[in-house]
């Protein structure tokens, strides 16, 4: 085990890749001279010259492009600046992108990765501020992975990439900088399972991304007051791993969901709607969902407090449930 | 920027091309007119489903450009995109299965007319998003180049849409890492019920070119002897790694929008008109019989040929299981 | 009460909120000389001439000039021509239409309505069948409505025109040609409002649009067994009426949701969501969704029918439950 | 395809102008410096949160334009917005404010220096996406053509914006419907890290209007006169109902990409050049005393009184609350 940062972990994840496969590569705005906007790709243009490639503005292209190389034999890995961008480049995501290996018979997979910064961070407000994940949930065709922590970052990047489906790789920008144990060697991540990252018997609590890190302290201060915690990193969000969670709720007998995103209509939906189908018996309880109001991102820093999650309101949140 | 080639019309004489392309050209044309007949009687008969966009008289385009590709070489299709896949190479049986609905399709059933593709030919599929293939194309470029193969990908496209944002940002990006990428304007006219020049800013499409320091090039699309000479120069000029270009071919939609169009924007008369003055398959005929290349029975005997093949494919079609319902669930994900 | 087509119900609200409000125009493509693809402006440009305005093949700038005409004082109805379209512009009605007012604090409403005919008809195949409400779900200053049969058509397009804030219309495409009692002069339904068809007992089934016609023919099936229906049609996607869910719950004890999109990640989530986590102990069986499988929508016959939803299926969701 | 006017520098003689447009000139820049240089300050200091683009060196563009533009005419801004704000003629108190992210802000502390927007002078709005105005700024055109207006609107936007689909996709409409729009690049030589020849087709983004028939003309960016008369013609020209343009202005920027940019891409050394031989403020000085159509002291005058009002917004901003917490759920529909 060494500790790096997420950043550090998922440039590792890159550098073996490209280096095992010289199908891949990469594209995206501002990633030759400045490493990618959060430095996540430094280094890289050193050691694989012109397979690190920087695109105009045009995201519709860039994503595009990427589908027209995976279907040509190249395994493209794109980046999305700020996930909040998707939206220009939703159509070729989710008509072309996620549809063509079903829509055409599976004559071809595109085996591609669009990696996409999202998340809060820095009071950057309405427009580069937004989780995304669950648009993609509701399209088949898509393998969207999202990960807490160094090791997943890394172990997860390596699986998507080696994946023959198009993969969403969602990397919460406060987690850049931080620190963590990632094992030595080859780590891969298996893509569709959830992690129980903590064993509790009171509640199921499922969590990813940077809200993972909140829901550890949420736990911890709720074992504090007695509450034993059973926390679930979801790690994939679709194909969305329902057994790992379905087995949780039936020895806690309880279920919350935090996420960084709007509440309504976010992934949170869609665990409570499968538990509610499909184990409702065992439940004990209502089903919490933490997640965002049901508004744009703030600026003013007063409001952005009130806007995210917090340890705080995953912890108020399941002790109204006891 | 590169110099501008001048607007074309073919300029080679008959005598200076090799029987082989005579024969590809009519045989081409002819399958394709005779494919879309035999798709438009089984809409109309029920027997083919979906919104279908028949090719008749833009023959001349698919087959002038497809004689100048290669197997490997790709093309990004259009929703009307029969013609292209039938130049391309594709087996018309597996074709006419998929517009059938059946198992046997090249896309196993799934796609339909709007979605054919077969992969196996380098035909990277139809699109029913307009404009959705600029930028694959343009990918499927930039993957040639690094490969360091020389093949080309060729962007199909109509007047419609080129005035899509994708275009813009294919070019742009195609221009600047210099792919060899073809955009291939198929001028028909129409975008649907739309006449071309009420939406979009300029009469030749070609001379957007210009804003991405391109060559822009305009052929007569109805004489396949012009198309294919202009997009030899242009292929050619690619793969030696000279850079994309726009290829726009006049034509004109002699059919409905899709199957079934009522047609109320335009009058019977306007498209007789043209038919009788443009269409690529009897103009083909009258030139190599006056030149004198070809003679009528070559002619007739390639048609019967051709049509040998179709009544295989339709049967073949009609003849398929539609797909199981377990198949469904199957070929999600790989 | 008249008899007219879901199609000409829709005419009849443009008309009408055209003579009312001269800021009223339509956008679109084929609009002018087809009427519109499904012929639902037929009739618009020999009365109101310049306002009826064909546009390129620009969905983006379709979304965004009409957001901008909207700033400048305008009330534009734009037409997507499909709704599996929504991709080419998502930006557009996901950064800029739904944002700009409460992003910009309130300076100036986005009054506009998108409509966008969506749904399965004629073996379209993948592109071309697509039902993307839940999209629009997750995101915070859109409404979202979705008649489902001609009187709503018209009372829903009317309060969208009349309606300050930005408006997503959806109209199924198997709807248009579809007939039924529409009453005589000004008729407006509420936004934001459920809507109980039917009262029943033993379960209740919320559903929308095309789907609410199924849902209607199952429940008339399942009454000959016994089993009491209380059917809701939500009328609005989103802001969600969660009361009139709620109330009927606890009074049925059973919750069935049935829609056309994917299951997985659809609006049904947040319903169900909603009720297991306000409404839990009302519950006597699981919370059933009804909804389209994981995959793009196939074009065989065979396929599509397997795909599709059934009142046969509906009603088996149903029967499960009890 | 209508006639393309000549690529433009100032002609006029300075003596031709008038005392109040050369005040509303040195005022406007000066008022975007300093601005610029206290925002910078203070978020150094922590005060301003958020991502904030600075408009240091390009001042004489939105000078120049805006000198042109009526309050009742509209403006859709970029990420790099405060310099077209202010000369819009927006109150600086409540744009400090909006920085500082307090209630007292254009947009109640909801939108930040990304999001400014002050609809009361006709300014629609800053955007965090590149190319997200061209199509705003187009359907505010629209609607004034509709509303049968002579008012124009403008959507600035960059070099790296130019290569966004949307682009494509106005300019076309903008031109089909003949809109008053000016589509007015600053093409200030960097898309944050990469140079805008890395990924951008053409060498002067003007050249795209051709596609589009209508006229595009480049000027120095940072000759506030230069500037001035270009846009001038131009607006006028949209004002008359002639049509759509593009107006490229060519300018260098001098600051980081955002404040805190570590600017590894260049050297100090090029952009100090850049500054002193280009700087728009001192040229402007240099002429109008030159010329003698100014003094030392009205310029100083003009700056000490910039300078107070600027102190009073910073005073302002700084003491006024954070938003309550409440306003988060307000304000979402109307
Ligand atoms: C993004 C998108 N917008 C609109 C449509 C609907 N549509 C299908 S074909 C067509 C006209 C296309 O015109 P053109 O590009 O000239 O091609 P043609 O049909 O003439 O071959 C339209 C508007 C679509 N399929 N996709
Ligand atoms: C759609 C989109 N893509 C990427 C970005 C990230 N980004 C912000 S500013 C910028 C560079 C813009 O360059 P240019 O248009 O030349 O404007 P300038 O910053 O030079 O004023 C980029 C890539 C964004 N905000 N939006
Ligand atoms: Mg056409
Ligand atoms: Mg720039």
């Amino acid at each position: 085990m060494k500790t790096i940062t997420f950043s550090q972990a998922t440039l590792e994840a890159m550098q073996e890749e490209m280096r095992r496969d010289e199908r891949v590569f990469v594209l995206g705005e501002d990633i030759v001279r400045q490493g990618g906007i959060f430095g996540q790709f430094k280094g890289l243009p050193d050691e694989f010259g012109s397979r690190i490639i920087d695109t105009p503005i045009s995201e519709t292209a860039i994503v595009g492009a990427s589908v027209g190389a995976a279907l040509a034999g190249m395994r493209p890995v794109a980046d999305m600046h700020f996930a909040d961008f998707v939206g220009v480049c939703f159509d070729e995501i989710y008509n072309q992108m996620a549809k063509i290996y079903y829509m055409f018979g599976g004559q071809k997979p595109v085996s591609m990765v669009l990696r996409a910064p999202d998340g809060l961070v820095n009071q950057a407000a309405a427009q580069h501020s937004q989780s995304v994940e669950a648009f993609f949930l509701h399209i088949p065709g898509l393998k969207v992975v999202i990960p807490s922590n160094p090791a997943d970052a890394k172990g997860l990047l390596k699986s998507a990439i080696r994946d023959d489906n198009p993969v969403l790789y969602f990397e919460h920008k406060q987690l850049f900088p931080v620190k963590g144990e990632v094992p030595e060697g080859e780590h891969l991540v298996p893509i569709g399972k959830a992690k129980v990252v903590k064993e509790g018997k009171d509640v199921t609590l499922v969590s990813w991304s940077m809200t993972m890190n909140l829901a550890i302290k949420a736990a911890q201060t709720l074992e504090k007051e007695g509450i034993s915690v059973e926390l679930i990193d979801l790690r994939t969000v679709s194909p969305l791993d329902k057994e790992t969670i379905l087995s949780s709720v039936e020895k806690t007998s309880r279920l919350a969901i935090a996420h960084e995103a709007v509440k309504q209509g976010g992934v949170g939906a869609e665990i409570s709607a499968i538990v509610a189908e499909e184990a409702l018996d065992c439940l004990d309880a209502p089903i919490v969902r933490v997640g965002a109001p049901f508004t744009p991102v703030p600026f003013a820093r007063s409001l952005e407090q009130a806007y995210r999650i917090t340890p705080e309101k995953i912890a108020a949140g399941i002790r109204g449930m006891m | 920027m590169c110099a501008m080639p001048e607007r074309k019309e073919a300029v080679l004489p008959l005598t200076g091309y090799d029987r082989e392309a005579l024969k590809f050209f009519y045989e081409t044309m002819v399958k394709i007119r005779n494919f879309e007949l035999t798709v438009e009687k089984y809409f109309f008969e029920g027997e083919i489903p979906g919104f279908v966009h028949l090719y008749i008289g833009e023959e001349a385009i698919a087959t002038g450009v497809m004689a100048n590709l290669r197997k490997s070489d790709y093309i990004q299709s259009t929703h009307r995109g029969h013609g292209h896949t039938i130049a391309k190479g594709a087996d018309l049986k597996h074709m006419m299965a998929e517009l059938f609905g059946k198992s046997t399709g090249c896309c196993k059933g799934k796609g339909g007319s709007m979605h054919i593709a077969d992969f196996s030919v380098g035909m990277l599929g139809a699109n029913g998003i307009v404009g959705g293939g600029f930028t694959m194309a343009t990918g499927a470029a930039l993957a040639q180049k690094m490969q360091k193969t020389d093949g080309v990908s060729v962007a199909f496209f109509g007047d419609g849409a080129s005035n899509r944002g994708t275009f813009h940002e294919a070019a742009n990006m195609a221009a600047v890492w210099k792919l060899p990428v073809i955009f291939l304007c198929e001028n028909n006219q129409w975008a649907s019920t739309t006449p071309y020049l009420t939406t979009t800013s300029v009469a030749d499409i070609a001379d957007r070119a210009q804003g991405y320091g391109m060559p822009g090039v305009i052929v007569d699309g109805n004489d396949v002897f012009a198309v294919y000479e202009a997009a030899k120069d242009l292929i050619d000029r690619a793969r030696r790694g000279e850079g994309p270009c726009i290829l726009e071919c006049k034509t004109y939609r002699i059919k409905g929008h899709f199957v079934g169009d009522p047609e109320m924007y335009r009058t019977k008369k306007e498209v007789q008109q043209v038919l009788e003055e443009t269409d690529p398959i009897p103009r083909f005929e009258k030139k190599v019989l006056d030149a004198g290349v070809m003679t009528r029975e070559e002619l007739d005997s390639i048609a019967a040929r051709v049509n040998k093949e179709l009544n295989e494919a339709l049967e073949y079609a009609r003849t398929s299981p539609e797909p199981e319902v377990s198949a469904l669930f199957e070929g999600l994900y790989v």
